[in-house]
């Protein structure tokens, strides 16, 4: 009986083993699709300085969706992650400017600030039990009207700390490759993206996170703190949403305040195109990135060919539809 | 009696939101009265803009200055002001009514006109441009952008507008429109940045392009255009006086308040300013930071 | 006769695994036909197909005599094929009435309003035929499993079908309801409806089936009248060997140390002073009727609910338990009795359900799990408790449900804890596995470790119990020795006064 | 036998009925803690033009989450209530303005424009399996485009149909009893609270919308034809958003083309502080009315007291985190 246990173990890890490269493969097919069609559309379209434009457009709400997408994975979801940014952005511009410090400790705070503001949420969460949706409602808005007071309304500007611009604008695979001269806000994104990748599919806590979105109860009972797990997520995944202000400020070359709302429906459809389900429970960070690359392959590909901004939106909400639901075909059939 | 007087904005957290309040605030600190001001996120939100001034009139004040989204959504609100004799002072771009008793606000029409002029001088009366607009339905929005294509298909037949994009006035959004439209366009004269996001906008995205060829001309001002304009990444800027009208609209509501006579239509005016004239006093002190 | 059902060469693949493989089933009306076999030989599968859920992939269905195509359960209700489902599918947010009649509520004022007082008194009529005491307008979500069973039974009966599928209906069902099930069987079977009848417990067979089909592996081994038939062949029919059965032999564990001390244990009505003791090496059995609060007992030990007052001491030290972590860093465990609900993460594999309690023991440094530790021990418990999954990477919830009960008791086993408690550990699962689940709880014991078990099923605590407590309204009834008579435990399940001092000292 | 289980029977009805009630009355508290606070702090917010205010300010936030309210019971969300009660109301000024219809025509217009989008979104998940999150969304973004193609990017005026304003502004109410001329806006987010209620408790329809919610497979198992009743909700939410359309362009006297967007947040907020679960299930139209108020007196409230902007929008996310915290405490208690 045993040696038909273990043949039988074998053959079958195998067989899902292939389909999973199959599925990642399919799952860029919207994106393939997107890309051709726009490359024979406009000649424009696939010119290195363009295909640099997306991937730096990616940028930000990639790394948004990936924090999204821990949160998600829960079982929860954060509408607070682009007030977030932007609050972190804030911070960020008042150790730089205001204090004047210098920047690794501009870094650390923005970062730490995304942090302590994902505590606060999980927290809301875990403890409280105030559902996701409202507890990070709550904290978009609060985070929101504290970049305002913070920042006196005003816009916060990185003049007097050079190479702030250099965080997401320089390119260090410039400096190495010269033909290859990808701005370092993507080197960020592929950074946070492998990071956040590992977290999930080596760590505990990364099996924690699909745990506690697939059955939290069942893990509480398997003598888990499930609460502490789940602050944990919210905190990784502020601390995150702290890299996408710091990106985004260093773009801009200032903070902000008044940006971000909004943001938080791009990073969530990243997500949902991607793959991962709302219900928790199963994601990946992959899928994630694909998403954010379609949504601004989709928008630059409109705007290149400049079709009318109505229309834009039109397509834009067609195609988000269609990549889901061909994605969905896919998947039954597998 | 404490006189008070609630403005009701087109905005809030903008800059040149803030620099009208800055007007505002500095008119009533002078005048020793007390001002709230208010504004929605966006310029599309007629109905939150309705609500602000409902919550204004309850709280029975002696005037209102009021920056009308949709003059005619407004207009049973006005209404009940006048009933109240609480007298409504107009500013920004203008309530289309008789029924406020003074107007403090910018012609954006000519404004705008007054850029395309420049454009047009600027690129040698030739050539493709483009706009980033920070709002495709809202009144200022509408204004700049028609002004300036009005004005160019009138004086400049040889210039050829070849897109308008909205970018909601969000940095980051106008920065990622203006890179798609230098891709498409790589033979791109000039561009319009029709707020000081979509400007900012249009100078980051040419920036990170490194297209330093292009001329770029903006609107209102801010710590970002200024040094723009200064680094001669930016051509020029068309400047109105939002200090101005903050405080204009506060003075004349508070005489309004007291039943004195007020100037119907109170002109604080548009500035070109550039690399040139930009220290000038009288530029810079209708710029803001 | 023409057989009512007759199904025949259904094969049906699921990706990597063959659930059929040219199974046949015949039903005849007026019969009661029971379906056996090992967890995961495809008996719930053969019936969904017939039941129009899924669609099979080769083979014939033949419905009076004639080739159908059982395409949805729509179709399935219109050729009047009823099921009751081996997991709860019930909607936990409405009424058991609501839950009775869903789909065919009763209609007033021309058909466009529903009538709430005629649906309830016809939910009412059904369940009072099965002399159930329930009333219609509960939510489900409030009720206790066995109850929720009952309204999904008191569903299928409403249907009026002539086919009635019941797929491990008395899994979660007591003696006395059982016995009313039985007499609606009966009913029903006077009345020629074809009854199909799983169950993984054996002596049902002898009391209510008619004829017993036997599967193993997807394929049918045959079919036999169940009364000529002697267990011990259907048993080997299934398992394709023959299993001995052992008594209970009780140690001598004068001289054991107390692992588990519980004392003055209380909340509301649900646990009324509840004190007792296990000794290390010894199995403790639960006894009594649903509802007696023997699960609350063991979640208010494990930290699962609160308590009002009462204390735990573990080996002689005094514990403070407020969450399941707790008691687990205490060296408890906890077995629930609902695995969907608590104790699977449905969603995940194999492997990382079975670790799901052990995760600390596999993390190394800066928090990276060892896949090749946690991939060996689920490949183990896999062996030893003989689940039966394509790989340690099958997602839970395409488990057969027995089987997914072995993934919980894995994850237990895995966990290594000092005292175990097994909430109805045998629920839905087969002959064989069950004699292979006593020999591991006994093992356990031997090993010098604290067992409690709850069942339901007293030949079960009979079996297995080196001393049995018996609890009547959450209370402790009385204690009695191993090998006590069933007739003890119930007299004692029944008291509902008495309340019993610990024996033990 | 038969009488104890009756005895039972009854005592268990009632008092699931009276804590019915207990709950109801409690789930007011946060409110009148509200309304008794505002009302100490500022001797304008009692007075009955700012109450009538604060009512003609949550009717169409009120339509609008009863709609959501509808589609979250199922265990959906609906992203595209903003943009559909904008596209509503464009029809509805195409129909009334462009067109010259008669005003009865231009009401149809706009619940059949609502109910059409509605049995997309409804289509979109229930027969292609998109998840509603996307459905709705890539509907919102589609909504939105189309309202600025159909208007032309400007606004629709209704000058020339006297007595649209009369929709929302005018006052039956205040016809009859001059005393209390409670706007008709008010009275329309009345109406549709009742038959959404009455459709919610009474109908086939709104049994099939809990059960949707509670457990779809199920629900499926059981024969019923789940796509079909889904779509049913998602058409009728769609034509409770064609209502708040037709309020919001009645009370602007215009259609406003490109209002809407991150109306959906607010709708939905009311919605979750209205104890409805976005898990679907379960949730009530009373609850919602009460959570449309909240939002509606906190924000009326803070601006009548006077409180900077950026500190209101400080102060409402912290009050709506307090009061679902609050709604949830007192849920576990009972
Ligand atoms: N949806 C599914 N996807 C993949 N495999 C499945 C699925 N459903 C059942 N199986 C597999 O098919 C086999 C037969 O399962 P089935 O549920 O029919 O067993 P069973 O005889 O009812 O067992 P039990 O007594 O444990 O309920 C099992 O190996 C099971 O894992
Ligand atoms: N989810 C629930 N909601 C309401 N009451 C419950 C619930 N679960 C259990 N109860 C009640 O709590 C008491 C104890 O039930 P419990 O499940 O602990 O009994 P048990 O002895 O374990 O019986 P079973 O054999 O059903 O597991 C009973 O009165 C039961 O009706
Ligand atoms: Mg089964
Ligand atoms: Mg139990």
């Amino acid at each position: 009986m045993s040696t038909e246990a273990t043949t039988q173990t074998a053959t079958a890890a195998a067989a899902p083993r292939l389909s999973g490269a199959h599925h990642r493969l399919l799952a860029f097919a919207s994106l393939i699709v997107l890309v051709v069609g726009f490359s024979l559309a406009s000649p424009n379209f696939m010119q290195t300085s363009n295909v640099l434009a997306i991937l730096q457009a990616t940028s930000v709400n990639g790394v948004l969706a990936i924090a999204a997408t821990l949160v998600i994975i829960t079982g929860g979801i954060d509408l607070s992650v682009g007030t977030l940014m932007t609050f972190c952005a804030v911070i960020c511009g008042v150790v730089l400017t205001y204090m004047g410090m210098p920047l690794p400790l501009g870094v650390i705070a923005a970062i730490l600030a995304g942090a302590a503001a994902g505590f606060c949420s999980g927290t809301f969460v875990a403890k409280l039990k105030v559902p996701p949706f409202i507890a990070t409602l709550g904290m978009m808005l609060i985070l929101k009207g504290l970049s305002l007071v913070i920042s006196g309304t005003r816009p916060i500007y990185f003049n007097d700390t050079p190479g702030f611009t250099q965080i997401a604008q320089g390119s260090l695979v410039g400096a190495i490759i010269p033909a290859v001269p990808v701005p370092n806000g993507v080197l960020v994104l592929f950074i946070v993206a492998i990071v956040a990748s590992f977290i999930l599919s080596k760590t505990a806590l990364g099996r924690y996170t699909f745990a506690l979105g697939s059955n939290e109860e069942a893990l509480r009972l398997s003598g888990v703190n499930t609460d502490r797990w789940k602050i944990a997520v919210y905190t990784l995944a502020g601390s995150i949403c702290g890299i996408a202000g710091l990106l985004i400020a260093s773009r801009l070359n200032s903070a902000q305040p008044a940006l971000g709302q909004g943001y938080e429906l791009d990073a969530i459809a990243a997500v949902v195109i991607g793959g991962t389900s709302l219900s928790g429970g199963r994601g990946t960070v992959l899928g994630t990135l694909i998403g954010a690359l379609i949504m601004a392959v989709l928008l630059n590909g409109l705007r290149i060919m400049s079709v009318a901004q109505e229309w834009q939106t039109v397509v834009t909400g067609s195609i988000i539809i269609l990549a889901v639901y061909v994605d969905m075909l896919r998947r039954r059939k597998l | 009696q404490d006189v008070y007087v609630p403005l009701i904005s087109k905005g809030f957290q903008h800059q040149f939101w803030q620099a009208v309040k800055a007007g505002a605030d500095k008119a009533a600190a002078e005048l020793g009265v007390t001002v709230t001001f208010e504004g929605p996120d966006t310029e599309a939100q007629v109905d939150r803009q309705i609500d602000m001034l409902a919550a204004a009139l309850a709280k029975n004040p002696q005037a209102i200055g009021f920056a009308a989204l949709d003059s005619q959504a407004a207009i049973p609100l006005l209404r009940q002001a006048q009933e109240a004799n609480i007298p409504v002072i107009a500013f920004d771009s203008g309530v289309d009514s008789d029924i406020p008793v003074a107007t403090a606000s910018t012609d954006n029409i000519a404004a705008a006109a007054l850029a395309a002029d420049k454009m047009a001088e600027l690129i040698g009366g030739e050539g493709k441009v483009a706009l980033v607009v920070h709002d495709q339905t809202s009144r200022t929005g509408i204004d700049r952008r028609d002004g300036f294509v009005n004005r160019m298909q009138e004086a400049y037949p040889n210039v050829e507008i070849v897109t308008i994009q909205y970018g909601g006035g969000d940095h980051l959004q106008s920065t990622e429109i203006t890179k798609s439209i230098l891709q498409a366009n790589p033979d791109l004269k000039g561009m319009f940045g029709a707020n000081e996001g979509s400007a900012i906008g249009v100078v980051n995205g040419a920036r990170e392009l490194g297209k330093t060829d292009l001329v770029i001309i903006g609107y209102d001002s801010g710590a970002q255009q200024k040094q723009a304009i200064r680094d001669g990444l930016m051509a020029g800027a068309i400047t109105q006086n939002p200090v101005g009208i903050g405080y204009e609209t506060v003075v004349a509501a508070v005489k309004a308040s007291k039943g004195e006579a007020v100037e119907k239509n109170i002109d604080t005016g548009f500035f070109w300013y550039d690399k040139s004239n930009i220290d000038d006093p009288e530029i810079a002190a209708v710029l803001y930071d | 006769m023409t057989p009512l059902v007759s199904m025949a060469g259904i094969d049906k693949m699921f990706p990597g695994v063959r659930a059929l493989n040219g199974a046949r089933f015949e039903l005849l009306p007026g019969e009661v036909h029971a379906l056996m076999g090992e967890n995961g030989a495809g008996k719930s599968t053969l019936m969904k197909i017939l039941a129009g859920i899924y669609q099979r992939d080769r083979g014939a269905i033949l419905i009076d005599g004639n080739p159908t195509a059982v395409t949805s359960p729509r179709a399935a209700q219109e050729l009047g094929i009823g099921i009751i489902h081996q997991e709860l599918s019930l909607m936990p947010d409405l009424t058991a009435a609501q839950n009775i009649l869903i789909g065919r509520e009763p209609r007033k004022a021309g058909g466009l309003l529903l009538d709430e007082a005629a649906l309830n008194d016809q939910a009412a009529a059904i369940l009072r035929s099965m002399h159930l005491q329930l009333d219609p307008r509960t939510p489900v979500a409030g009720l206790t499993i066995a109850k929720q069973q009952m309204v999904e039974i008191a569903k299928a009966l409403s249907y009026r079908s002539r086919v009635l599928i019941m797929d491990e209906p008395t899994a979660a069902l007591n003696d006395t309801e059982i016995a009313e099930l039985f007499a609606i069987i009966r009913k029903l079977r006077g009345e020629g409806v074809g009854i199909v009848y799983i169950s993984h417990k054996m002596d049902e067979l002898k009391r209510i089936a008619d004829r017993v089909t036997v599967m193993r592996d997807g394929e049918t081994v045959g079919t036999v009248p169940a009364s000529e038939t002697p267990v011990e062949t259907i048993i080997s029919m299934m398992v394709g060997r023959k299993l001995t059965d052992e008594a209970v032999s009780v140690p001598d564990l004068s001289g054991s140390e107390i692992a588990l001390e519980v004392r003055g244990l209380r909340r509301g009505r649900e646990i009324r002073d509840v004190s007792f003791s296990v000794r290390k090496g010894e199995i403790l059995g639960f006894a009594g009727l649903m509802g007696a609060g023997r699960t609350e007992v063991a979640r208010a030990i494990f930290g699962a609910d609160p308590v009002e007052a009462g204390e735990v001491f573990v080996h002689g030290e005094k514990v403070a338990i407020r969450m399941p972590q707790d008691a687990v860093r205490a060296g408890i465990g906890y077995l629930s009795e609902d695995r969907k609900q608590f104790g699977l993460a449905t969603g995940m594999d194999v492997r990382n359900n079975i670790a799901l309690a052990s995760l600390p023991r596999f993390t190394g440094r800066g928090g990276v799990l060892d896949e090749g530790g946690m991939r060996e021990a689920a490949v183990t418990y896999i062996d030893r408790l003989a689940i039966k999954t394509p790989s340690d990477r099958q997602e839970a919830r395409l488990l057969s449900g027995g089987n997914q009960q072995k993934v919980v008791i894995a994850k237990w086993l895995l966990r290594d804890c000092d005292i175990l408690i097994f909430d109805e550990p045998t629920r839905g699962i087969d002959v064989g596995a069950k004699s292979e689940i006593y020999k591991l709880l006994n093992s356990l014991a031997a090993q010098g470790r604290a067992v409690i078990v709850i069942s339901s099923e007293l030949p079960e605590i009979l079996r297995l119990s080196h001393r049995i407590a018996v609890m009547c309204e959450g209370r402790l009834t009385g204690f009695l020795p191993g090998g006590s008579s069933q007739e003890e435990i119930m007299q004692l399940a029944t008291q509902r006064n008495g309340v019993a001092a610990e024996d033990v000292a």
